[in-house]
C-alpha cells in the first residue's frame, strides 16, 4: 500500500467531514425508542388542560371554577388570579414585551390561555376543562392589521395605554409596536426620483404556521426538598428557557435543569416560551408533584408561534437595461395580541434588511412597522433565519417584476445584477458584510442542467396553444449563523455557541454542545468534524445536546445556526485538544512540538515517517504521561462568537404546468443548487434541502392561517392547515457548488433554511410566470388551485 | 398588470364574516292586524322560535330566554337576551336583536332581526324577515360557513310555526286572549338545521365512519 | 381532544343492535368507522351517553351477487370495495371513485353504509349511488324496508333513515353493456373531501347516447342528480358542445357553500368541469368516442 | 366509568388491561404498554404518526377506541425488529436517510411494512399514494420513497434467495 492509499484508508475509517456517515440518530427512531417529550412519564405525573378563549377580544366578567374543581381526579384549576400573588400572570417576551401567561381581566385573541386544570391523567384534565364556566362580554375584535392604526381602532392592549414604547422603540398609536428603518432614505428616494424605471409591487407573506409533526409540550417537575426544578421541554433553545425560568421564578439557574430530550421537528414552533409551559411549571412547584402538558394539533396551530404575517410594497428603480439603482420596501408586521417574536432581542424585524439579495443594489431604504392585532402572537422565523423568507421574497419577487416592466429574460436580468465574484467580501448598501459568494457560474450550471432556452421555446409553443407553462427562478443570498455577540442577544445574552470535549484515556470522547438537534443529525454531523479534527473514528464520538446540567451554554438551533456556530465552536474545541495533543506527542516521541506534523490520525516527526503517535496513544498519554508543567486530562470548551454570519446561497429553478379549467398547478421539475460552503455530510446536507423545499411548497401552494372579520380562525386542523402529502409532493433535483466561508473554521455556511427560503420564491415567480405573457406581475400567495383559477378566471382563460 | 385585487380579498379574510343575511317571505292566512298582534309580542314570537323560551321579562323591551336543543349525541344550550330596539306599530314591523352564549361558553351566536307583517301587491297579507346572523366561537371555526344553511332553516321553522300560531289563534274564534306562549315542540326543522351545523362540524374531519 | 364518556355496545347480530338502538334512543349513536364521530367527540361537539359499534356483525360485510343484483354489505370498507374482483368487473365505477377517498388507513376502517348514511354532501358515494341507481335495505325495529338512493337524500346531515334504523345492505345493477362509468374528483390534496366531484353513468348505442345519469359530490345541500344535464346528453349524438351543454346545465344546479376550497362561484364551475371529464371518460368506456 | 377488561396480542405477547371504553388505542399503547413508539401528531387521523397494524390491516390508532382491539393481533413499530435482526424496512430507512427527527418514523414504517405486503413490487407513483395517509414535514418523501424502493428490493431478493 502506498503512502497516498493509506492516507486515504485511514481518512476514510474516520468517517469525517465531507462523508455521508449514516446517521447515529436512527437505530432509536426506527425501533420505537425514541424520547420525546410526551414519552416520559415521571412517577405521580399529573396532566394539565389549558381552557382557552373562543373569543378574538373579550373581557372576561367571571371564571367559575367550582363545576371542575368537584370533579373526581381534578387537583387544581389555576387562573390569572392565581398566579398574580406570584407575579407569574404575566411574562417577557424574547422582544421586550410582556405577554399575559393566563388571560389578566381580558382576551387579547381566539384560543388564548384562561385557565389551566390539572388533573390526574389527561383524560380527566380534558373533562375538567370542559367545566370550567367562562363569561365573557365580546369586545369587537380587530383582524386587519391596516386598520390597526386606525383612530377608532379597538385597543388591544389596556395595559400599554399612556405608554409610548412597548420594548422595541418609540410606539406612536395604542396599537403600534415599533418602527424600524434601516437605509438611507434620502438617497434612496433620489435614486427613485432620478430612475429610468421603477416598478411597485404589493408583498405579502400570509400568516402561515410551522406545525412541525410533534406539537409543543413540557414536563415539569419540581423537587420540593431540593427546590430543584427539571423540566423536560420541546425547546429549540433549552438554556434560554432555563434563564427565563430564573428570571420569572426566582429559583437559582444552578437549580434549574432544562432538558429537550429528541425533538420531532421545530421549524421555528419551539423557539419561544409558551403559557402553557409557566403553567405547568408553577402548577407542579405548587402542588409539589410532576405536571405534563401537551397540546392538541389544534391548540399548536392556533396559538403557539405563527409566522409571516408581513404585509408590504416593494420597489425597484432601474436603469433601461434593467441594472438596479435602489430598493425600497415598507411593511405592516402583525404580531399579533403580544410581540412575542423569536428574533434576536434589538431587531424588530430580524434580519429583513438581507433583502438586497444576490444583487449588487447601491442605495436601499426598509421600514417595518409593528401592530397589535386580536391574534395569537408569535412571528417566528419558520424554517428561516429571523425574517429573511420575508426578505427574498421581496428582492426575488420584485426582480421579475423588473425583469417583466422591460421585457428582459429573467434569467439576464439576474446576470446583470447579480454581485460579482471579485467583490467580495461585499458590502451591502443595508449594512451586510457578505463573506463570499460566486453566484455567476452558480446560475449557468442550473440553466445548462435544465436546458433553460429549451423550456422557454417550449413555454412560447404552449402558449401559442393557450395552455399554461411557468419558470420560476430564484438567486437568493440567506444569512444565517446568528450571531456575532456584538449584534445579536436574546435577552441580553450574546448569540455564541459552545462545545465542550472530553477525549477519554482509551481514545474515545464525548461532546455536548448548546445547540439542540430537531431532526438535523448533529449526533452525526458534530462527531464528524470532531473526527476529521481529532483523528478519532466518528464512531467512538458521543454527541450530548439538550440537557443544560451537562451541555454547556448555548443559544440553540434555529436560523440555521448549528453548522456555522455550534460547528465552529466544535472545530475550534477541536483545535485546542490538538494543540495539547501535540505537545504531549512531542514530549513522548522526545522532539520540540514545532518538529511533529499532523497526519490524518497521528503526529508524526517530520521527515520521519516512522516516528509517530496516534491521536489514541496521545490520549493515554495525556492521564499519565504529559510534559512538565502541563496539566493532566484531554478536555475543553469552546465558546465561539463568530466574527461574521454566513451567506449561504442557491440558484432554484421550477417549472409548473397549470390545469387551465381547475387552477391546479403541477410541479414538472424542481431543480435546486445550494452552495453552502464546504460541505460536512453531503447525504443529510440532501434531506435537509429536500425537507426545507417540501416546507416551501407548502407555503408557497397552500399554507394559510385565515380569520373571519371577527377573529374567528379558520381551518386549524389538518383538515384544513395544508401539510402536503407524498401525492402532492413534486420529486426534487439537487445540485450544488462549492465557495468556502471565508472566517468560518472549517469554510461552511449552514444549509437547512436555504430551501425554504429560497423555494418559495421560486414557486410564487413560476406560477406567476405562466401568466406573465397576460401582462400578470403578481399574485399573492397561497397558490392553491382556487387562487389560482381566480387568476384564470379573470383573465378569460379558462373558455 | 396585477391580477390580485387586494390581499384581503386573497388571505387573512377567505370568508368576510361569520355574519350571513337572509330575508324571508311567508304568505300569511289570515289578516295583517291579527298576524301583528302576535309578531308585537316578544313571548309569543319567541315562541314561534323552535326551542327557544323566555325565561324573564326585565322590562317591555328587554327579555330573557334560552334555546335548548338536544339532538342525537348533541346537546345545545344556549342563554342569553332579547333586546327589542324598535316597534313600528304603524309600519307593523319590529326590530330586535339577541345573543347568546352556549352554556359552555365556547361558542355564541346573535341575530338582529327585522319582522314585518304587511299587505303585498296582491292583497294578501304576509310575513318579511330580514335577519343578520353572526356566530363566534368553536362554532364558527369548525362550522361557522354552513350558517347560512343552518339560519335559513330556523328561520323558515320559524316562520312555519308563526303561520300555525296565526291560524290557531284564527280558530279561536272572539277570544281576545293571547295564545298561551309555549315552546314549540315539533322541532323536526331544527333537527335538521342542529344536524347540519353537527355535520358540518363533522365533515370538517374525513367523514368517514 | 378526548371524547366524553360513554356506555360502549359490541352486539354482535343486527337484532340486538336495534333493540340497543330502540332501547336508548337519542342517547345513542352508532359507530361504523369513526372517522366522523370519533373526531366530532373528541371536540365534544357530540356527547353520546351509548356508543353502539356495529363493526362485529359479521353479515354486515361482504360483497356478493344475487339475483342478478350485486348487494354489499353496508359495513363493507372501502379498501374492500377497491379489492373486490366482483365490483370491478360488474361494477368499475365503485373502486375506482372509492380509490379517491381519505387514505389507506382511513379505507380500511371507513365503510360505504357509514358514509352514505351520514348523509354528508361532501361524502362521495351518495353521488355514486344516485348515478348508480342504488337501493338501500334499512332495517328498524318494525323489520326491514327498501329505499332508493332517490329517495334516501334529504339534506344537509339529513336522510331517510331513522335514528331507531341500520343500514344492512346496498343494491346495485350490475354495468349493463355499451355503459361507462366515470367520477372525477377535485379535491386539494389526499385525505380532503371534494371541492367537486362529479358521477357520470351513460349507456352508449355507436354515438348516440342511450341513457345518462349525473350526480354531483359537495355542491349542494345534498348530493344531487343532475337530471337537466341528463337530457341534455339522452337521445343525442354527443359532440363536446353538448358535453358543454350539459356541463352548463349542471352548473345551473349547482349551489355550494363557500368554504376555504372555494367560493361558490368556483365551485359551480369545478362541478361543470367535473362533469365535462366525467362524461368524456364514460363515453370513452361505453365503447364511444 | 367502569372500566372494561381489554384482552389482545401486542407484538406477539397477549396483553391484558384495564380500560375505560372511551380510550383511545394509542393512548393505551403509550401510557398503559408503555410502547411509545406510535405517536400523537394531529389526533384528527390526518398525519398517520399513530399507525399500528391491527389484524393485519394499517389503522390510524388516535381514532380507534382500544376496546375495539379485543382479540385482536396489534403490531406496533416495537415489534418489527425480530431475532435481534431489524427488518429489512428498518435497515432501508437507516440507509438511505429516510428519516430526520424519528416522529412520523414508526408511524411510516408500520404503514411501510403492511404495505409491501400488499404490493410487494410498487412503483414510485404505488408508494406515493400507498403511503399518502402518513405526513412528514422534514424528509420531503424523497428518501422516504427510496426506502421503501430498496426495503422491496431487499425482500424480494432474500425472498428469491
Amino acid at each position: 500500500m502506498s503512502a497516498a492509499e493509506d492516507t486515504l484508508e485511514r481518512q476514510d475509517q474516520l468517517q469525517g467531514i465531507g462523508c455521508s456517515r449514516k446517521r447515529k440518530e436512527d437505530p432509536r427512531f426506527i425501533q420505537g425508542k425514541g424520547n420525546y417529550v410526551d414519552d416520559v412519564k415521571l412517577p405521580g405525573m399529573l396532566c394539565g388542560a389549558i381552557v382557552r378563549s373562543p373569543f378574538a377580544h373579550a373581557k372576561i366578567v367571571s371564571i367559575n371554577k367550582e363545576k371542575a374543581l368537584a370533579l373526581p381526579g381534578v387537583h387544581a384549576v389555576i387562573t390569572a388570579d392565581d398566579l398574580k400573588p406570584l407575579g407569574l400572570h404575566w411574562m417577557p417576551t424574547l422582544a421586550g414585551d410582556t405577554q399575559a401567561v393566563l388571560a389578566d381581566e381580558k382576551v387579547a385573541f381566539q384560543q388564548q390561555e384562561v385557565a389551566m386544570v390539572v388533573a390526574d391523567d389527561r383524560y380527566i384534565a380534558a373533562d375538567g376543562a370542559e367545566l370550567v364556566e367562562v363569561e365573557y362580554e365580546v369586545l369587537p375584535a380587530l383582524v386587519d392589521p391596516h386598520k390597526a392604526m386606525d383612530d377608532d381602532a379597538p385597543i388591544i392592549r389596556d395595559d400599554l395605554v399612556g405608554k409610548d414604547e412597548a420594548g422595541q422603540g418609540k410606539r406612536t398609536h395604542n396599537n403600534h409596536i415599533f418602527t424600524w428603518d434601516v437605509g438611507d432614505k434620502d438617497a434612496t428616494d433620489r435614486a427613485f426620483d432620478n430612475a429610468e424605471v421603477t416598478v411597485r409591487e404589493e408583498i405579502l407573506n400570509p400568516r402561515v404556521h410551522p406545525s412541525p409533526l410533534e406539537t409543543c409540550g413540557c414536563v415539569a417537575s419540581f423537587d420540593k426538598i431540593n427546590g430543584a426544578l427539571t423540566v423536560y421541554i420541546t425547546s429549540q433553545a433549552p438554556h434560554i428557557v432555563r434563564t427565563v425560568i430564573t428570571l420569572l421564578s426566582g429559583i437559582a439557574e444552578s437549580k434549574v435543569r432544562v432538558i429537550s430530550p429528541d425533538i420531532g421537528g421545530g421549524f421555528g414552533n419551539k423557539v419561544g416560551v409558551y403559557p402553557g409551559y409557566v403553567v405547568a411549571i408553577v402548577s407542579s412547584i405548587v402542588l409539589g408533584r410532576p405536571v405534563k402538558w401537551i397540546e392538541s394539533r389544534i391548540d399548536n396551530i392556533s396559538t403557539t408561534a405563527f409566522a409571516r404575517d408581513y404585509h408590504g410594497i416593494g420597489e425597484l428603480a432601474a436603469d433601461k437595461n434593467g441594472v438596479i439603482k435602489a430598493l425600497r420596501f415598507s411593511a405592516l408586521a402583525d404580531h399579533g395580541a403580544f410581540n412575542a417574536h423569536a428574533q434576536p432581542t434589538k431587531w424588530p424585524a430580524g434580519l429583513f434588511s438581507i433583502c438586497t439579495g444576490s444583487y449588487d443594489i447601491p442605495v436601499a431604504y426598509a421600514r417595518v412597522d409593528g401592530v397589535y392585532t386580536n391574534k395569537a402572537p408569535g412571528g417566528v422565523a419558520y424554517r428561516c433565519s429571523f425574517r429573511v423568507t420575508e426578505a427574498v421574497y421581496l428582492i426575488e419577487r420584485m426582480i421579475d417584476v423588473l425583469a417583466q416592466k422591460l421585457d428582459i429574460d429573467k434569467a439576464e436580468i439576474r446576470r446583470r445584477n447579480f454581485i460579482k465574484a471579485e467583490q467580495f467580501p461585499y458590502q451591502s448598501a443595508l449594512g451586510w458584510e457578505y463573506d463570499s459568494g460566486n453566484y455567476l457560474p452558480a446560475l449557468e450550471k442550473v440553466l445548462e442542467a435544465c436546458d433553460y432556452e429549451g423550456l422557454r421555446k417550449e413555454q412560447a409553443e404552449k402558449r401559442a396553444k393557450g395552455e399554461l407553462m411557468g419558470i420560476g427562478l430564484c438567486t437568493f443570498t440567506e444569512i444565517v449563523g446568528a450571531g456575532p455577540s456584538k449584534a445579536c442577544d436574546v435577552l441580553g445574552v450574546g448569540m455564541f455557541d459552545s462545545c465542550e470535549i472530553r477525549v477519554h484515556p482509551t481514545g474515545s470522547a464525548i461532546a455536548r454542545m448548546g445547540t439542540i438537534t430537531q431532526g438535523q443529525g448533529h449526533q452525526t454531523t458534530y462527531a464528524q468534524i470532531i473526527a476529521s479534527e481529532l483523528g478519532l473514528s466518528s464512531d467512538d464520538i458521543q454527541i450530548e445536546e439538550g440537557d443544560t446540567d451537562t451541555a454547556p451554554y448555548g443559544l440553540g438551533t434555529y436560523g440555521s445556526r448549528s453548522t456555522p456556530v455550534g460547528g465552529a465552536a466544535t472545530a475550534m474545541a477541536a483545535r485546542t485538544i490538538r494543540a495539547k495533543a501535540q505537545k504531549i506527542a512531542a514530549h513522548l516521541l522526545e522532539v520540540s512540538p514545532d518538529d511533529v506534523e499532523w497526519d490524518v490520525d497521528r503526529f508524526q516527526v517530520k521527515g520521519n515517517p516512522d516516528a509517530v503517535k496516534t491521536m489514541k496513544e496521545v490520549a493515554w498519554a495525556a492521564y499519565n504521561n504529559v510534559p512538565e508543567g502541563m496539566e493532566m486530562g484531554l478536555e475543553t470548551v469552546n465558546y465561539y462568537d463568530p466574527p461574521n454570519f454566513t451567506y449561504p446561497f442557491g440558484i432554484y429553478l421550477c417549472v409548473v404546468d397549470i390545469d387551465r379549467h381547475t387552477g391546479e398547478t403541477s410541479i414538472r421539475r424542481f431543480y435546486a443548487l445550494d452552495d453552502c460552503g464546504n460541505r460536512i455530510n453531503p447525504m443529510i446536507i440532501e434531506g435537509q434541502i429536500h425537507g426545507g423545499l417540501n416546507e416551501a411548497f407548502a407555503v408557497a401552494m397552500g399554507q394559510l392561517i385565515s380569520f373571519d372579520e371577527d377573529g374567528n380562525l379558520q381551518g386549524n386542523s389538518l383538515m384544513d392547515y395544508f401539510i402536503p402529502t407524498f401525492v402532492e409532493t413534486p420529486h426534487w433535483e439537487t445540485d450544488y457548488t462549492v465557495t468556502p466561508s471565508p472566517h468560518h473554521p472549517l469554510g461552511a455556511k449552514g444549509v437547512a433554511e436555504s430551501p425554504h427560503v429560497g423555494g418559495i420564491p421560486c414557486f410564487s415567480n413560476a406560477v406567476i410566470d405562466a401568466f406573465a405573457h397576460k401582462g400578470v406581475t403578481h399574485v399573492n400567495m397561497p397558490h392553491t388551485a382556487f387562487n389560482v383559477w381566480k387568476t384564470i378566471h379573470q383573465l378569460g382563460l379558462d373558455n | 398588470m396585477t391580477v390580485a385585487p387586494s390581499y384581503r380579498h386573497f388571505f387573512t379574510y377567505s370568508v368576510n364574516s361569520m355574519q350571513v343575511t337572509l330575508n324571508k317571505i311567508v304568505p300569511l292566512d289570515d289578516t295583517v292586524e291579527k298576524a301583528w298582534k302576535i309578531l308585537k309580542d316578544i313571548e309569543q314570537v319567541a315562541g314561534c322560535m323552535p326551542g327557544a323560551e323566555i325565561t324573564e321579562v326585565i322590562d317591555e323591551n328587554n327579555y330573557k330566554g334560552s334555546v335548548k336543543v338536544k339532538i342525537g349525541p348533541m346537546n345545545v344550550a344556549f342563554k342569553g337576551e332579547i333586546n327589542v330596539l324598535d316597534i313600528d306599530s304603524d309600519a307593523h314591523q319590529i326590530h330586535l336583536i339577541a345573543k347568546g352564549q352556549d352554556s359552555k361558553g365556547t361558542s355564541s351566536a346573535s341575530m338582529d332581526l327585522t319582522a314585518r307583517v304587511r299587505t303585498n301587491e296582491s292583497g294578501a297579507s304576509e310575513l318579511t324577515g330580514d335577519a343578520a346572523v353572526t356566530v363566534n366561537g368553536k362554532l364558527a371555526n369548525f362550522g361557522g360557513r354552513m350558517m347560512t344553511q343552518v339560519a335559513d332553516q330556523i328561520l323558515g321553522q320559524f316562520a312555519d310555526n308563526f303561520s300555525q300560531k296565526l291560524a290557531s289563534s284564527s280558530t279561536d274564534s272572539g277570544s281576545e286572549e293571547p295564545v298561551a306562549s309555549k315552546p314549540v315542540e315539533e322541532i323536526n326543522g331544527l333537527k335538521f338545521a342542529w344536524n347540519a351545523i353537527i355535520g358540518v362540524i363533522k365533515s370538517f374531519f374525513q367523514s368517514r365512519k | 381532544m378526548i371524547p366524553p364518556s360513554f356506555q360502549y355496545h359490541a352486539p354482535s347480530s343486527v337484532d340486538d343492535a336495534i333493540s340497543i338502538l330502540t332501547q336508548y334512543g337519542d342517547e345513542a349513536k352508532i359507530l361504523a368507522g369513526g372517522h366522523s364521530l370519533l373526531p366530532m367527540m373528541k371536540l365534544r361537539f357530540a356527547e353520546p351517553e351509548h356508543l353502539v359499534d356495529i363493526n362485529n356483525i359479521d353479515s354486515l360485510k361482504g360483497i356478493r351477487e344475487e339475483n342478478g343484483m350485486i348487494v354489499i354489505g353496508a359495513m363493507t370498507s372501502e379498501s374492500a370495495l377497491i379489492a373486490s374482483a366482483l365490483l370491478q368487473e360488474k361494477c368499475p365505477l365503485l373502486p375506482e371513485a372509492a380509490k379517491l377517498i381519505a387514505d389507506p388507513q382511513v379505507r380500511n376502517r371507513g365503510t360505504i353504509g357509514g358514509d352514505i348514511a351520514h348523509g354528508d354532501p361532501g361524502n362521495d358515494h351518495p353521488a355514486l349511488m344516485l348515478a348508480l341507481d342504488a337501493r338501500f335495505t334499512l332495517v328498524g325495529p318494525n323489520g326491514s324496508r327498501e329505499v332508493e338512493a332517490s329517495d334516501f337524500f334529504l339534506g344537509t346531515f339529513y336522510t331517510a333513515l331513522e335514528a331507531d334504523e341500520i343500514m344492512t345492505e346496498i343494491r346495485i345493477a350490475p354495468q349493463a353493456a355499451n355503459t361507462g362509468a366515470s367520477y372525477h374528483k377535485l379535491k386539494r390534496k389526499t385525505g380532503d373531501f371534494a371541492t367537486a366531484a362529479a358521477a357520470v353513468v351513460i349507456e352508449m348505442s355507436g354515438d348516440t347516447c342511450q341513457s345518462a345519469r349525473i350526480s354531483l359530490t359537495n355542491l349542494a345541500a345534498t348530493a344531487f342528480r343532475a337530471t337537466e344535464a341528463e337530457a341534455v346528453l339522452v337521445g343525442q349524438t354527443i359532440s363536446d358542445e353538448l358535453i358543454k351543454q350539459a356541463a352548463a346545465k349542471v352548473m345551473e344546479a349547482c349551489d355550494p357553500a363557500e368554504d376555504l376550497r372555494g367560493d361558490a362561484e368556483y365551485k359551480t364551475h369545478m362541478g361543470g368541469e367535473m362533469t365535462r371529464r366525467a362524461i368524456k371518460d364514460a363515453i370513452k368506456r361505453a365503447g364511444g368516442n | 366509568m367502569a372500566k372494561t377488561q381489554l384482552s389482545f396480542n401486542l407484538n406477539g405477547q397477549d396483553v391484558d388491561v384495564l380500560v375505560e371504553p372511551r380510550e383511545l388505542l394509542i393512548h393505551v399503547l403509550r401510557e398503559q404498554l408503555m410502547q411509545t413508539g406510535a405517536h400523537i401528531g394531529c389526533e384528527t387521523s390526518h398525519c398517520g404518526a399513530c399507525t399500528v397494524d391491527i389484524n393485519g390491516q394499517s389503522v390510524k390508532s388516535c381514532t380507534f377506541l382500544a376496546v375495539q382491539a379485543q382479540g385482536a393481533e396489534v403490531m406496533t413499530v416495537e415489534g418489527l425488529a425480530s431475532g435481534g435482526e431489524l427488518h429489512p424496512l428498518q435497515a432501508a430507512f437507516m440507509e438511505e436517510h429516510g428519516l430526520q427527527c424519528g416522529f412520523c418514523t414508526p408511524g411510516m414504517l408500520m404503514r411501510g411494512y403492511r404495505f409491501l405486503q400488499e404490493n410487494p413490487n410498487p412503483s414510485e407513483d404505488d408508494i406515493r399514494q400507498g403511503m399518502a395517509g402518513n405526513l412528514c414535514r422534514c424528509t420531503g418523501y424523497q428518501n422516504i420513497i427510496k426506502s421503501i424502493q430498496k426495503a422491496a428490493a431487499d425482500i424480494n431478493a432474500a425472498d428469491n434467495a
